[in-house]
């Protein structure tokens, strides 16, 4: 008989109430047309610092998704058996506060955050100088407090904001950007109901999910993951149309991370205009 | 007249409880000049300002001319410098052996600190072996260290011992009964049959009589005289004799 | 099973005067030194309510655990039927607070102190039994400690009337359930746990109350220790 | 924590013992250490004395729907915890190799003997069944956990009550013990287990062994069985080898020291049952051995209440303080309030982002910031982009 | 102005790392000697420049109430860097020097709390939410309505599940993994409050006796913790409950199965309003309010009152620590009542914003 002896225990089983909905009373899915073109991103907010406890943290708000995340570290490494000591270590954890989606999660971290924290993981990794890090190890934290789609791509952005406000150098700041296609048309920055869709049943042609990350600088794509079934040239346009995206909510970020650097420690005037980009490196 | 001796006096003997406190005001003699006494506090009592506390349930003890101490029946050891114990030996490693003294850390015991021995001619000390040592570093915030050897170098009954006879357990406060100049348990006990004893501080004591059966039955009456006053345990004792005789 | 100690109680109660009645400290006793392997241990009995305490220390120490300047203390409380739950943690987290502030812990550095608590049967006034049979304890196991503490539990039922000690039934009945841990230096409070509402004269009567009610229990720890010391001149 | 290292001299000395048929306590060979049960107050809960080994069990119950396999039958469940009381080696939550021997061993021993009629558990078939569940507690170990931890599941079931129920329909009423008397299980047979302890390569052997003695065994072998003589598990552990001759031997004596421990079982359980018929005095509170010196009773007292108002509203009373004045809270949006001020925290009074995000939008490719702070860093490129987004906001 | 500094050095050294340091470390290293010169002569330097004191640093919320720290003459006297130190190596020692006092590090008298803010309704999918920050701590709770049968030993009930979550994210000092003994203990604190302050019935949550009832899951997740999580976690709880609407739930009497209407709405009953206040106990006899984290990792005990709006407690929790007389405790209460009203003052207000804006 497992159980959770560490939480207070409600019912076995509990449902949703969207189980129950009478079908002529189930909400209709909405559609983008006059609120935004099919290519726009949504409009988002960032900022930086607002975790008082942590090295560096960052809060993004994207429509409705709302993820907030946040950097430990350097400090000393936890697990000792890593073979390669000369380089430090990123370690993400990825999790969905239990209300943040129309189905309550549970507090126990599902095979989905683990997926997405080893995907963020491995999205960040190629933007952080770890070399600069040895026997040490970095960790990022992402709790997304309100699930309305593109949360792995906002999530990058997020922590990479986090991680540039932690003071943690880096060679590029990391973007995220995901890309619904549906038959002939694709949706930027797609929200939670237009993610859900019949590709994940395993109809229809053209159907999935792409979401890339970029170091924008660089230009160089540090992330990948598709989900779905998509013809080459498709997939092609779409990895294009999501570099886009992620160059569109550059200066975003750009501007959050500066405005938390002047605000911890105004430096004085005649430096102030002379950098204008945090993060332009080498 | 003596104030700070007088609160302590009235209570030899008593019961003590954790929390009890002797408060001393100093006494103000008329000429205004303050008299200094001194007293020493002893395990179980601690000064605290301008009182004593006492820390651990048991009797009041006391010592000419001015020692004080609680006596306690507890069971875990605590290194205490100077105290002889009986250690077992649990790893060697580098020159010094880690040595299980009942204590919250181990004991370290060099390899040199023993009788006779060099660099070259090192011990023959077993994993499992049992060692009577003697505390020459023990205090909270440092590893305890063992020697088997008296400052002269000699052995003085220390060192490595035990090929037969049985080790056992018993409280603290049996082990500093048994360890009294004139205990009177051991004298009691001498009277059934000869036997070897070897008493540490840490509670382990360790027999061998001519028999197994003898060495058992010294085991059980030192293990059962924790609890008895003098008269039960000399009709016990006295019983044992005749039956085993 | 409860019912026969409960039919007992009602005897007893319609006897006494009502107002006499609700504050009785129902008997109790205890064991120590029963277990032969922990360092100390006790069983403490109030009525039926029953627990078995055993403490280690001051013994090694993980070292994820060590504190340089002072011993960890570790408090489990074993419930008798499953595994413990959130609420034993709750309950953990007092005792071992309050075991932390009675214990002298800068004496024994890098070490640790583990009480466990096994509840053997639980008919009302668990936490303050839990208490008591931690405090006998840890005396038993000869632990360094500034103070002695005890505890007490206290209902007020649904008329207002304060039940000292109560049994599981006069618990469920009741409108408020507070237990509180007194030291045995200044009588002051050292654990409050309360559920239920109540208002301040409320809180006030039941401190008291408790604060007098120590006294007999801190009496018993003497008179046990008493006896158990008697037998060595 | 670690436990005491074994010394060579206790090993050799212990063995040779064995050789000349002495044991540390002065038992013989085939002893067994005093064995104490005491019931509790509540049914289904007693605790095993066996020397200085000591073993806390309680039966307890539920309804559960049953398992899909067996729709007509009640699950047993056991659970024996090793609890960090016993000994400094045990540490709480680890599954160490002798918690899962003895588990299992408990398991095959009371469930797989099916010594327990466990379709007299079922309430409605493939709805609803009484799950038994069984946690046996070691709360003092010196030897031979396994055959106490037996005599103390078979104890408690035995004495276990399970609450009448009664059916009617699809409903179930569980009546409490005023109600209606609870119901014993049905037993069948009483298994139990018992351990012999083998040395020197099996050339010797000793029942119910303790601590010590376990420490320099080389062998073990559990036999559980009833005092019809059947037998329900056997086990040897330790990899030694063992004759046809010395398992016929095991089995005899073990047929003997379950027939006296089943009647001490039964007489424990007699002698409960008639105290409680009497309406006298039982429970672990009565069970405490009032002669020795390490314990003590005291009889019911009063508390001294007669001051106690007063004590009360003297604190009240005298800690009453003029009602300081309520500081008011302000506003900052809609939805978001604030009250106390002075310090700012990280987050800043100036960002209600939960609620009213200020928008950095990006429709075009120009960046446009909009914020209520007054810094001079305000950039908006787009005034009307700005004034939608605003009136949006206030829908 | 001594004590100012401290903190602003720290937090721009690594800062200027940051920005800098691609170009070449040096700039780092004039910048920095700058600012400690400018500033540690006279404050005007950050604030000529624009950067007023409401923006304060990340690290020290010390900055913004420097004058009243101004009779602290021992601080004052001391050269800034050793303040720093001072501060790193006896934090004790630093903190009893304020309280002796009367004061605290970050400014504030001993029962002053800090700024606390509410916002309520911003997660969209969750049936209620509220997110309540006391000074640096910040807590958000929601409540995720879902259907069940009744517990069978109460068939006319629904059930409440709170939880508290103390994620690695708040701070370095929560591990990920299972909770701990804080979030553990902090958890069925909550329970209990819901409980003793009979702040929902039950009952208002069964929908069809032994068939179909709510249960209303409550989590509650710490995002910063700085202290004193245990206030902010009843104002999220009750902000939240509050907000909570739940859609109508029927049971189909043809059918016999749940039907749920999401577009008929309705509001919990909220019978109490339960705030809670928390109090640290320094060296035995100083009690001080609305501890931060250091503050109570430096404390002896720790206390919590919590008390509804007619003035009765709902909870006394003192979780062991050092002893406290009935007296002090009493003042503690004296306190907690006054703290509930402004509460209660800043619930209201939020929930009327919310209705006029309707």
């Amino acid at each position: 008989m497992p159980v959770d002896t560490k939480r207070i225990r409600g019912p076995e089983e509990s449902q949703s109430p969207l189980f129950f909905l009478s079908p002529d009373k189930a909400p209709k899915a909405s559609s983008r047309q006059g609120v935004r073109g099919n290519g726009e991103v949504r409009p988002m907010f960032a900022r930086c610092g607002l975790i008082s406890q942590a090295k560096g943290s960052a809060y993004l708000e994207a429509g409705n998704t709302k993820i907030i995340c946040s950097v430990y570290g350097p400090r000393e490494i936890e697990r000792k058996d890593e073979t390669d000591m000369k380089s430090g270590r990123l370690v993400c954890d990825f999790r969905l506060a239990p209300f943040s989606c129309s189905k309550r999660g549970a507090w126990i971290q599902g095979s989905e955050e683990r997926d997405l924290s080893q995907t963020l993981l491995e999205s960040l990794q190629p933007g952080v100088c770890l070399h600069r890090y040895p026997r040490s190890q970095i960790e990022v934290n992402v709790m997304v407090l309100e699930n309305d789609g593109s949360i792995l791509a906002h999530a990058v952005t997020c922590a990479s904001m986090a991680l540039a406000d932690g003071g943690i150098e880096m060679y590029d700041v990391v973007l995220g950007c995901t890309l619904r296609q549906n038959g002939n048309t694709c949706l930027v920055d797609p929200s939670y109901s237009e993610e859900c869709g019949s590709w994940q049943e395993g109809y229809g042609e053209n159907q999935g999910c792409v979401t890339v990350a970029l170091l924008p600088n660089l230009n160089q794509v540090s992330g990948l993951n598709a989900d779905g079934e998509m013809r080459e040239d498709t997939l092609a346009d779409a990895v294009r149309t999501c570099m886009d995206g992620c160059h569109k909510l550059y200066p975003v970020l750009q501007q959050a991370v500066t405005r938390a650097v002047k605000k911890k420690a105004p430096p004085p005037e005649k430096y102030t205009f002379t950098c204008h980009s945090p993060q332009v490196l080498f | 007249m003596d104030t700070i001796h007088a609160c302590f006096k009235e209570k030899i003997g008593e019961v003590l409880l954790p929390g009890d406190v002797f408060s001393f005001r100093l006494p103000e003699s008329g000429d205004g000049s303050i008299k200094s006494e001194k007293i020493i506090c002893g395990p179980g009592l601690r000064r605290n300002g301008e009182e004593v506390r006492v820390c651990k349930s048991g009797i009041l003890r006391h010592k000419q001319p001015n020692m004080y101490w609680i006596d306690s029946q507890q069971r875990r050891y605590v290194p205490a410098k100077g105290e002889s114990v009986i250690g077992i030996v649990t790893t060697k490693s580098g020159d010094v052996f880690k040595v299980d003294v009942g204590g919250s850390e181990q004991a370290s015991l060099s390899y040199l600190a023993f009788e006779g021995a060099t660099k070259r001619n090192r011990p023959n000390v077993q994993v499992g072996d049992l060692v009577y040592g003697q505390f020459t570093i023990a205090n909270k915030d440092m590893e305890p260290e063992l020697v088997c050897i008296d400052s002269c170098g000699r052995a003085n009954g220390m060192g490595v011992f035990g090929a037969d006879g049985l080790l056992f357990k018993v409280s603290l406060g049996l082990v500093r009964r048994l360890l009294a100049p004139q205990s009177e348990i051991i004298k009691d006990l001498e009277k059934i049959f000869p036997f070897e004893l070897v008493v540490g501080m840490n509670g382990r004591v360790w027999v061998k009589a001519k028999t197994v059966q003898q060495t058992l039955i010294v085991t059980n009456l030192l293990e059962t005289s924790e609890n008895m006053t003098s008269q039960q345990r000399q009709t016990l004792f006295k019983r044992v004799a005749e039956g085993s005789l | 099973m409860t019912r026969m100690s409960a039919t007992r109680g009602l005897c007893m109660r319609t006897m006494m005067e009502l107002d006499q009645s609700c504050s009785v400290l129902r008997e109790y006793g205890s064991e120590q030194s029963l277990l032969s392997k922990p360092d100390g241990s006790s069983t403490f009995v109030q009525g039926d309510t029953s627990i078995l305490a055993g403490v280690y220390g001051p013994a090694e120490v993980k070292v994820s655990k060590e504190i340089y300047d002072r011993a960890t203390v570790e408090v489990l409380i074993q419930p008798k039927m499953g595994l413990p739950g959130v609420r034993e943690r709750a309950r953990e987290q007092c005792v071992r607070e309050t075991c932390e502030a009675a214990l002298l812990l800068t004496l024994h550095p890098r070490s640790s102190v583990t009480v466990v608590l096994q509840v053997i049967h639980d008919d009302g006034s668990l936490l303050s039994c839990c208490l008591n049979a931690a405090c006998m304890a840890l005396m038993d196991a000869g632990l360094p400690m500034s103070h002695l503490f005890c505890g007490v539990t206290c209902a007020i039922s649904k008329e207002g009337q304060i039940i000292i000690d109560p049994t599981a039934r006069q618990e469920k009945e009741c409108r408020a359930l507070l237990t509180f841990a007194i030291d045995s230096a200044e009588c002051n409070v050292l654990i409050s746990s309360t559920t239920g509402s109540f208002s301040v004269q409320e809180l006030q009567q039941c401190i008291a109350i408790s604060q007098k009610a120590s006294e007999q229990i801190f009496q018993f720890y003497r008179d046990s220790v008493k006896r158990r010391y008697s037998k060595i001149q | 924590m670690r436990d005491t290292p074994l010394s060579n001299c206790e090993r050799r000395f212990l063995l040779k013992a064995i050789e000349e048929k002495k044991r540390l306590d002065g038992r013989q060979t085939y002893d067994y250490r005093n064995i104490k049960i005491t019931f509790g107050t509540d049914y289904g809960c007693c605790i095993v004395e066996l020397g200085r080994t000591r073993v806390l069990c309680q039966v307890s119950c539920e309804l559960v729907p049953p398992k899909d396999s067996r729709p007509t039958e009640g699950i047993m469940f056991f659970n024996l915890e090793l609890s960090p009381m016993a000994s400094p080696a045990f540490e709480p939550n680890r599954q160490s190799e002798l918690l899962v021997m003895l588990n299992r061993q408990l398991e095959r021993c009371l469930r797989n003997s099916k010594c327990i009629d466990t379709e007299s558990l079922c309430v409605v078939s493939g709805e609803k069944v009484w799950q038994i569940r069984v946690d046996v507690h070691v709360l003092n170990h010196d030897g031979n956990l396994m055959d106490a931890a037996s005599i103390a599941a078979i104890s408690a079931l035995s004495h276990f009550r399970r609450p009448d129920v009664a059916i009617q329909g699809r409903d179930i009423t569980v009546f409490s013990p005023e109600e209606r008397d609870p119901i014993p299980l049905s037993i069948y047979h009483m298994p139990i287990c018992v351990s012999f302890a083998f040395f020197l390569q099996g050339s010797y052997l000793l029942v119910d062994p303790c601590e010590q003695e376990e420490r320099v065994k080389d062998g073990l072998l559990v036999i559980a069985m009833n005092k019809h003589r059947e037998i329900c598990s056997i086990q040897s552990s330790g990899g030694i080898m063992l004759l046809k001759d010395q398992v016929l031997r095991c089995s005899k004596i073990a047929s003997v020291k379950v027939s006296e421990i089943t009647e001490l079982i039964n007489k424990a359980l007699e002698n409960d049952k008639k105290i409680r018929k009497e309406g006298g005095k039982f429970g672990f509170a009565e069970s405490m051995p009032k002669e020795r010196i390490t314990t003590l009773k005291r009889e019911e007292a009063p508390v001294e209440m007669a001051d106690v108002k007063e004590t009360a509203n003297e604190i009240v009373n005298r800690t009453e303080t003029p009602t300081e004045v309520v500081s008011s809270p302000v506003l900052v949006a809609m939805g978001t309030a604030q009250v106390g001020e002075g310090i700012v925290n990280s987050w800043g009074l100036d960002e209600d982002e939960e609620d009213e995000p200020q928008t950095e939008d990006t429709k075009t490719d120009d960046v446009m910031v909009i914020s209520d702070s007054e810094e001079e860093e305000v950039v908006i490129l787009n005034e009307e982009a700005q004034k939608s987004t605003k009136l949006s906001k206030r829908k | 102005m001594g004590v100012v500094l401290n903190y602003g050095i720290n937090s721009y050294i690594s800062i200027v790392v940051l920005y800098f340091q691609s170009h070449r470390n040096t700039y780092a290293d004039v910048v920095i000697t700058k600012h400690i010169i400018t500033a540690g002569k006279e404050q005007a330097a950050p604030q000529s420049a624009g950067w007023e004191t409401a923006l304060a640093p990340l690290t020290g919320a010390e900055d913004a109430r420097v004058t009243s720290l101004r009779h602290c003459s021992l601080h004052a006297a001391l050269p800034n860097i050793m303040a720093a130190g001072f501060k790193t190596a006896e934090p004790l020692e630093y903190h009893r020097s304020f309280l002796k006092e009367n004061c605290r590090p970050d400014g504030r008298e001993l029962g002053e709390f800090r700024p606390t803010t509410l916002n309520i309704s911003s997660i969209s999918t969750a049936d209620g939410s509220a997110l309540v920050k006391i000074g640096n701590t910040t807590v958000i709770c929601g409540i995720k309505a879902e259907l069940t049968m009744p517990p069978s030993d109460a068939p006319n009930k629904g059930y409440i599940v709170p939880n508290v979550d103390l994620p690695p994210l708040c701070s370095s000092r929560f591990r990920p993994g299972p909770p701990g003994e804080q979030a553990q203990s902090a958890s069925q604190f909550i329970a209990d409050v819901i409980e003793s302050s009979d702040l929902i019935n039950l009952e208002e949550l069964c929908i069809e006796k032994s068939k179909l009832c709510w249960v209303l899951y409550c989590d509650i997740m710490c995002l910063d913790y700085d202290g004193n999580l245990l206030d902010a976690c009843i104002i999220a709880l009750l902000a939240a409950l509050r907000n909570a609407q739940l859609p109508e739930a029927t049971i189909n009497k043809e059918t016999d199965l749940a039907e749920v209407d999401i577009q008929k709405k309705r509001h919990l009953k909220i019978n109490r309003h339960p705030v809670g206040s928390s109090f640290a106990v320094f060296d035995d006899s100083i009690i001080i309010v609305d501890p931060t984290a250091e503050e109570e990792s430096l404390s002896t005990a720790l206390l919590t009152v919590v008390t509804d709006e007619e003035d009765r407690l709902c909870a006394v929790h003192k979780p062991g620590g050092t002893s406290l007389s009935g007296e002090k405790l009493q003042h503690c209460i004296n306190r907690a009542i006054t703290r509930n009203k402004e509460i209660s003052k800043l619930v209201d207000k939020v929930f009327e914003s919310m209705k006029t804006a309707k």
